[in-house]
């Protein structure tokens, strides 16, 4: 025993005035993450996925030799110490970067913060306005909310939608998929007849679905991510609701799935390929780094299931070390500017193509119309188009 | 001339009639008492004077006011002030400051001016305390001023409350059971205490069981029976009344 | 029966009673009475346990009780009637005596509180009448007949009453005390707790007479009838305005 | 007494400018934006320290004033008035120099309320609802108190979430920072980071001196005799209705003015500011620092506030609060920075104590 | 509104009100043995349904279901045996924040061990989107299950309460608690016993309604004020009354979305419970006499 110690600590040791890992000095990544709170469902799989991989390049000697140094401050979804956390990060930590905050809310609230203190930050949530207008320091990684209900859009007018009900849960992500929904409707000539936002806590929707159902829509879309969405397809079932069901990219959790089985099936949603890495044909350049991390992901944690979410935090530090290897150097300055002008950086979430006035990188093709056959999502396939 | 006259006054607990059809009236100057068994009615009959309760019929006139249904800081604003059958001192406060609170009526500094301690206030606040000292040496406790008033003896504590009743400056007092818990000796201080503020001209409305504190001290008794006034005479006669005596002093049972 | 040496008593950090010893013997009606605010009703309280804080000495039948709850005195056989009545007023007549009837059940799984039942019922024929109904909606007289029945529900060995002719008519009080005396004939002790002093003095064998916490005064019942101190402060008779009078 | 008093404030004021100073000396001043932080919730905490402790009323919606103060100030000072200049009202209010216009993030301009004005509104709205809700509310008494504020702080925390002009989940953004006097301003700026230090704290060295104040006149000590024997106050003539009122109105107002000054220093406001867990962390932290202890409500609010904001609970921030709530109020119900603690450790030496508490 | 929408309402708010009526039968049953509102009820709701989803892994659905029950009870009893049993007359203030305090505490401890995602039970006949269906008005297995198991359990508990010893016991301690210790009761047991009972009552609620509502970690509180503004609507103490006022408000809640947006539900059943605190806290079916008595 005591020799095996012993010996451990030798190689430890040697390791330490060997490796040219510990030699250079570490980088510092700061994580500004919603781990508990209401928000847990985004900030937990995202520290997980941040913890697996900064273990992982620093086994794998760093980047360039520099080792990561990650740390994770937990907001619970609070603006107010997402704020006070950003402000140590950048001034005591003297962070390179910030990835997170994961809820939209928190992130314009410190966007001001990394743009006087020059840091850059990766934004792990979807709003549009986060990115738009472009500020200097701020980046992010989801797709666009404009491009999910796009994509719903088009997908309406081969099936030949034109009404539609729309239920939205009173969070950050539910609101701006609404607002996008409203401004874009007009030009895919939907009309939205019933407009409605629930509680993020709610447990039953009949009345709800019941008001959808009565002013006889074609489709309705569902635009949440929290437990809701399964509640919502469940309950409209159930009343007899026959119309298409669209969710957006929130229900990419099976979890959600699982729940909501047998009334999920069918369901037809945006997301990028992270949940059908499997069934992708193997020319799609995305299926490698997919499947990796997917695997690393549930093996890490005994099987839990991968979300997407987990994935945006893939995607944010996946570019910075991308930037930093490309900018050769440490500096802030020259990070930021090699991130501007990342292309081609496969994702999770797709590719990444930066530049001055897009700092989202991603296109509408990132995203994949999936939807749920036997309780598992594939992507949909498109019968309109065959029949052409 | 009466400071107090009370008509036809009800009051109705559920199924129970706590307080039916009793008048009388209190004579300036004068101590009155209040008699009865345990259950008469007498502190509901109290707590209507007060305004801790207000009666379903009936006219409360207290000097030329009319003043049933008031609430009982409006009343005390009005010049009546009263102690308690169980002690409510306030618990955290010194005595002097227990008396200080009687003072209230008698001051006005607000909490915009208590929050700016607004010069003004602090003559106003030494006023307070001296006058207070003023009431503690009356009652002969002024060594008690800075005691906890949880601290003190049963019988101090009363003369506390007695004290923070007079701070008041009330035209009429109401003391319920003055003397209740006291040995003979502290009821004997306490009768004298009563008598003495009664020189200084206050009327007093007493409650109290003792029946040589009653007897001995008060110009006039009303015995009140079941909700009822059974009796309401100087207290010789009451002491002859043999429907009191039935009733109160229980001389005909067993 | 009952012994009690140098007991104090209090709530919080005010003492009611000051070293209290009395004692009461079996077959007996021992009176304790004292002005409003004595602490008559303090001592039952520490005797029955309801009162926690409680220093000295309390033995029941030669057992010290004064560490023990209320439910445990009760379970050894000292009930008490408590001031105010206090009955189970949203229950009906019924289940307040068989709650009484309890203790007999724990003392023995199969005990059978019908009879006991029936007993109280011919004791106090108005409670069988009113068998159905909630104890709240009874007349103070019936309220206290039933408090009184549901404590002899438990076979208690020691009865003890706080005021019971509290806030009662006096044609009331007389059927209550009648059914006190009644309970002695049968054997049974009773502590009672009173103000009204003559009444009380007027059955019972012994008596205390306490104030401001303290016995100040014991004896024969007769005999502290006859005294004079014992008049002039609860009896209601001023001596000395009697002599000026006469 | 009042000599006393003195000495304290003199005591706080010398320990702000201290912790400055070390900060300064030590190189560490990126602290000061946590202590500034914590200063504006233990305006918060002392305005509820006054409610709980003095008034005996609990509240568990102050989160909700705090949040109205926030939030009506971060609305009216980001409302864009620019489409609607030329109403003869706004034409009005821009000519008594009422607007400003502030630079946005982008370069745009905004034209909005001028902050002294949404602060005033702000303040006076917490006024009127404080009135409105706190007249019914007060009557109340035990449970039935509790569940009304914290109905009412649930309400306002499900407003502030369902409407979006107040940005709904994500709350309000890129609020500009308050001109208190030309040079100074409210402003999370780090260049202005201890001149905003200062601000803070001179507002609660402010707040303690003028609750301290109220504390020893008439008023407090009305207010101690309502909490110890309310039916007593009453009779000597004491408005209990009106001072238990009054108070609850101060304290809103002061956690409005908490709640304004801090959105400007945070440059936003967002739903968690509303929420119940808010309410029932300052009722925590007035029981930990003793209910009727103005002075340890102040360093409890700072030290605990500054520690969560540091993010030293961790992901155990809430559990944190629960477990001191238990803990406190099962073995010191009267707080653990109470008046009578030293006697207290000499008794539990002494004789074992009876943890009987009088109701 | 045509009469399908109607009764489509109606069955939605049937559903949402028996919920709340069990929590607040809950609330009543430790108010009346103790005079305390339990701020953690709601608690118990979320853990009986997340500890029968944890046993259904490797439990057939009853047994699960049963043993969830018995868990969540032993944790109640475990609960006031060590925060309750030792304080003597606690003020309400503190037993306000100590209930409050466990709330959170539990709260957190579920978040660390079940994580923050939302668990179900399967649903116990039929599969989610079975229904029964009458006409248009469509009905889900599950909220029968959820009506039946509620109905049988407020019979179960009035005939517990009538004809049982420990029930009667329980009321004793509730009319009168010092009466009822001069019986012989042990009032401190019937406390830990009003706590087991509405532990159960709340986990067997947790384990009906988690089909459709799920189960989540931080459940408990929204369920708790509802199921205390049904309780106050209905009377404190009153479990009957709880029933009528539970499917009073959820009904109520139910018809408020088709006037109002959903965002606001909430504020609108809470605005009622200040109404009623404020106008007549003795609640709609609670006998006025009877609460002036109480201290409110």
């Amino acid at each position: 025993m005591k020799v095996a110690k012993l010996a451990v600590l030798l190689l430890a040791m040697t390791l330490m005035v060997v490796s040219p890992v510990l030699a250079k000095e570490t980088i510092k990544i700061g994580a500004i993450l919603a781990v508990t709170g209401p928000a847990a469902f985004l900030g937990a799989p995202e520290e997980k996925t941040l913890v697996m991989m900064v273990d992982d390049i620093n086994k794998k000697g760093g980047i360039k030799g520099h080792a990561l140094e990650l740390i994770v401050k937990d907001s619970g979804a609070s603006p107010e110490k997402a704020l006070s956390f950003a402000k140590q990060l950048i001034e005591e930590d003297k962070v390179l970067a910030i990835i997170g905050p994961s809820t939209s809310g928190e992130t314009m609230k410190i966007k001001g913060v990394a743009e006087e203190g020059k840091t850059i930050l990766l934004s792990c949530a979807a709003a549009e306005v986060i990115v738009n207008p472009v500020a200097k320091y701020v980046f992010k990684t989801p797709q666009k909310d404009s491009y999910a209900v796009i994509k719903i859009f088009e997908e309406m007018k081969k099936m030949g939608i034109s009404k539609i009900g729309v239920l939205s849960s009173n969070t950050g992500f539910g609101k701006a998929g609404k607002e996008q929904i409203e401004k874009l409707a007009p030009e895919h000539g939907i009309t939205i007849l019933v407009n409605e936002v629930y509680d993020k806590a709610a447990s039953d929707l009949t009345a709800e679905v019941t008001k959808l159902k009565a002013a006889n829509v074609q489709a309705l879309i569902n635009w949440s991510i929290e437990p809701a969405q399964s509640i919502v397809i469940k309950n409209a079932r159930q009343i007899g609701f026959n119309g298409q069901i669209f969710q957006s990219h929130g229900f990419g959790n099976i979890k959600y799935v699982e729940a909501a089985l047998p009334a999920a099936e069918g369901v037809i949603f945006p997301a990028g390929r992270l949940l059908v890495a499997d069934t992708l044909p193997n020319s799609n350049p995305q299926k490698a780094v997919l499947e990796k991390y997917k695997k690393e992901y549930e093996q890490k944690n005994r099987g839990e299931e991968v979300s997407t979410f987990g994935g945006h935090a893939y995607d944010a530090l996946l570019i910075l070390t991308k930037a930093i290897e490309k900018a050769g150097s440490t500096d802030k300055e020259a990070v930021r500017n090699a991130i501007e002008n990342l292309k081609g950086v496969v994702g999770t979430a797709g590719i990444f193509n930066f530049s001055p006035q897009d700092h989202n990188g991603l296109d509408i093709n990132s995203f994949e119309m999936l939807t749920v056959k036997n309780g598992k999502f594939a992507v949909l396939p498109e019968p309109k188009a065959k029949k052409k | 001339m009466a400071i107090l006259a009370v008509r036809d006054l009800n009051k109705r607990f559920g199924g129970l009639q706590a307080v039916k059809d009793v008048s009388f009236t209190v004579t300036a100057g004068s101590i009155k008492a209040l008699i009865g068994p345990n259950g008469a009615g007498k502190t509901t009959l109290f707590n209507l004077i007060s305004g801790v309760l207000s009666p379903d019929s009936g006219d409360i006139f207290f000097g030329d006011m009319q003043i049933e249904g008031m609430k009982p800081f409006q009343i005390a604003e009005k010049g009546m002030s009263r102690t308690f059958q169980h002690i409510r001192l306030f618990p955290n406060m010194t005595a002097i400051e227990n008396i200080m609170i009687g003072r209230h009526t008698h001051s006005r500094a607000g909490f915009i001016a208590g929050m700016f301690s607004l010069p003004w206030t602090w003559k106003e606040e030494s006023r307070i305390r001296s006058r207070s000292r003023e009431i503690l040496d009356f009652l002969g406790i002024s060594g008690l001023a800075d005691s906890e008033s949880t601290s003190l003896a049963y019988g101090q504590q009363r003369i506390v409350e007695l004290g923070r009743a007079l701070a008041c400056e009330p035209k009429l007092l109401l003391l319920d059971e003055p003397a209740a818990g006291l040995n003979i000796k502290e009821t004997a201080e306490m009768a004298n205490l009563i008598t003495k503020v009664k020189n200084l001209g206050i009327t007093v409305l007493i409650v109290e069981h003792d029946m040589s504190l009653v007897m001995n001290i008060s110009d006039e008794v009303i015995v009140l029976s079941y909700g009822q006034k059974i009796a309401d005479d100087v207290p010789l006669a009451i002491q002859k009344n043999t429907e009191v005596i039935r009733v109160y002093l229980g001389e005909e049972e067993c | 029966m009952l012994r009690i040496k140098n007991l104090d008593a209090g709530y919080g950090k005010l003492k009611v009673l000051r070293r209290i010893s009395m004692h009461v013997s079996a077959g007996e009606i021992v009176t304790i009475i004292g002005a409003n605010g004595a602490g008559k009703t303090t001592l039952l309280g520490a005797i029955s346990g309801l009162l926690r804080n409680r220093t000295g000495e309390i033995l029941f039948e030669k057992k010290v009780i004064q560490h023990l709850s209320p439910e445990k005195i009760v379970f050894m056989g000292c009930s008490l009637v408590p001031e105010g009545r206090q009955v189970f007023s949203t229950m009906s007549v019924k289940e307040n005596l068989l709650l009484g009837a309890y203790v007999q059940h724990r003392r023995d799984r199969r005990h059978d509180a019908h009879q006991d039942l029936d007993r109280m019922y011919s004791l106090f024929p108005r409670l069988r009448e009113r068998e159905q109904q909630l104890a709240g909606t009874l007349s103070g007289g019936e309220q206290q007949m039933l408090a009184i029945a549901r404590a002899l529900m438990a076979k208690p060995k020691l009865i003890m009453m706080d005021e019971p002719s509290m806030g009662l008519a006096p044609l009331i009080v007389r059927d209550i005390f009648a059914i006190i005396r009644k309970l002695r004939e049968e054997g049974n002790t009773v502590l009672l707790v009173e103000q009204n002093a003559k009444v009380a003095l007027g059955i019972a064998d012994r008596g205390y007479v306490i104030e401001t916490g303290r016995i100040i005064l014991q004896g024969q019942a007769d005999d502290l009838l006859s005294n004079r101190d014992v008049q002039r402060a609860y009896l209601g008779r001023d001596l000395d305005a009697e002599v000026k009078l006469s | 007494m009042a000599r006393n008093r003195h000495l304290q404030a003199f005591l706080l004021i010398a320990a702000v400018a201290a912790v400055q100073l070390a900060t300064m000396i030590s190189d560490t001043q990126h602290y000061l934006t946590q202590l500034t932080m914590s200063g504006y919730y233990s305006l918060v905490i002392i305005g509820l320290c006054l409610l709980i402790g003095y008034a005996g009323q609990i509240s568990l919606g102050h989160a909700g004033f705090f949040a109205i103060g926030g939030y009506t100030s971060a609305f009216l000072t980001t409302y864009d008035l620019t489409p609607v200049s030329d109403k003869a009202f706004i034409a009005f209010l821009s000519r008594t120099g009422m607007l400003v216009s502030t630079a946005d993030l982008y370069g745009g301009q905004v034209l909005h309320l001028h902050p002294w004005a949404a602060c005033l509104i702000a303040i006076l709205l917490a006024i009127i609802v404080a009135y409105a809700i706190g007249g019914p509310v007060l009557k109340l008494k035990g449970h039935y108190l509790a569940m009304a504020t914290l109905g009412f702080g649930t309400i306002v925390y499900k407003v502030v979430l369902g409407t979006e002009q107040f940005g709904a989940a994500d709350g309000i953004s890129e609020v500009p920072e308050f001109a208190l006097l030309p040079g100074i301003a409210v402003s999370g700026k780090l260049s202005m980071r201890i001149m905003n230090y200062y601000i803070a704290w001179g507002l609660v060295i402010l707040g303690v001196v003028l609750l301290s104040n109220l504390v020893h006149s008439r008023v407090g000590r009305a207010l101690r005799s309502i909490h110890g024997a309310e039916d007593a106050a009453n009779a000597m003539g004491v408005n209990t209705g009106r001072y238990k009122l009054n108070m609850f109105v101060i304290s809103a107002v002061f956690a409005a003015i908490g709640g304004v000054f801090l959105t400007h220093y945070n440059g936003g406001i967002g739903p968690s500011e509303a929420s119940i867990m808010k309410s029932v962390r300052y009722v925590a932290i007035v029981a930990i620092g003793g209910m009727a202890n103005l002075w340890g409500a102040l360093v409890m609010g700072f030290v605990l506030n500054f520690l969560s904001l540091r993010g030293y609970f961790g992901s155990y921030d809430d559990a944190v609060f629960g477990a001191i709530l238990i803990i406190i109020m099962l073995f010191t119900p009267e707080g653990l920075l109470r008046r009578d603690l030293f006697s207290d450790i000499r008794s539990l030496f002494g004789s074992g104590k009876d943890l009987e508490e009088k109701v | 509104m045509n009469i399908e929408l109607f009764f489509q309402y109606l069955v939605a708010g049937v559903t949402y009100g028996t919920i709340y009526a069990i929590v607040a039968i809950g609330f009543n049953i430790i108010y009346n043995t103790t005079g305390i509102i339990n701020f953690a009820q709601g608690e118990f709701v979320m853990l009986g349904g997340m500890t029968a989803v944890t046993l259904h892994a490797f439990l057939p659905l009853p047994i699960a279901i049963l043993s969830a029950v018995m868990i969540t009870m032993v944790i109640g009893a475990l609960i006031e045996i060590t925060f309750i049993r030792w304080l003597i007359s606690p003020s309400v203030l503190r037993m306000i924040i100590i209930t409050i305090g466990i709330s959170i505490l539990v709260r957190e401890i579920a978040l660390h061990i079940w994580g923050a995602g939302v668990k179900a039970l399967p649903y116990f006949s039929g599969t989610a989107v079975s229904a029964i269906s009458i006409g248009d008005v469509h009905i889900s297995p599950q909220v029968l299950w959820v009506i039946g198991v509620s109905a049988v359990m407020v019979i179960c508990l009035n005939l517990f309460f009538t004809y049982t010893l420990p029930g009667r016991q329980m009321r004793a301690c509730s009319a009168n608690r010092d009466a009822a210790r001069l019986c012989g009761i042990n009032a401190k047991n019937m406390v830990t016993l009003s706590f087991v009972l509405s532990a159960g009552i709340g986990a067997l609620a947790g384990c009906v309604v988690s089909p459709i509502t799920y189960v989540q970690y931080d459940g408990g509180t929204a369920l708790a004020i509802k199921g205390f503004t049904v309780a106050i609507l209905g009377g404190l103490g009153n479990s009957m009354a709880a029933v009528a006022a539970g499917l009073l408000l959820g009904i109520l809640e139910s018809f408020s979305i088709w006037v109002m947006p959903t965002a606001y539900k909430d504020v609108i059943s809470i605005s009622i419970l200040l109404l009623i605190l404020f106008v007549r806290p003795s609640g709609l079916f609670g006998s006025k006499e009877a609460a002036q008595l109480k201290e409110f």
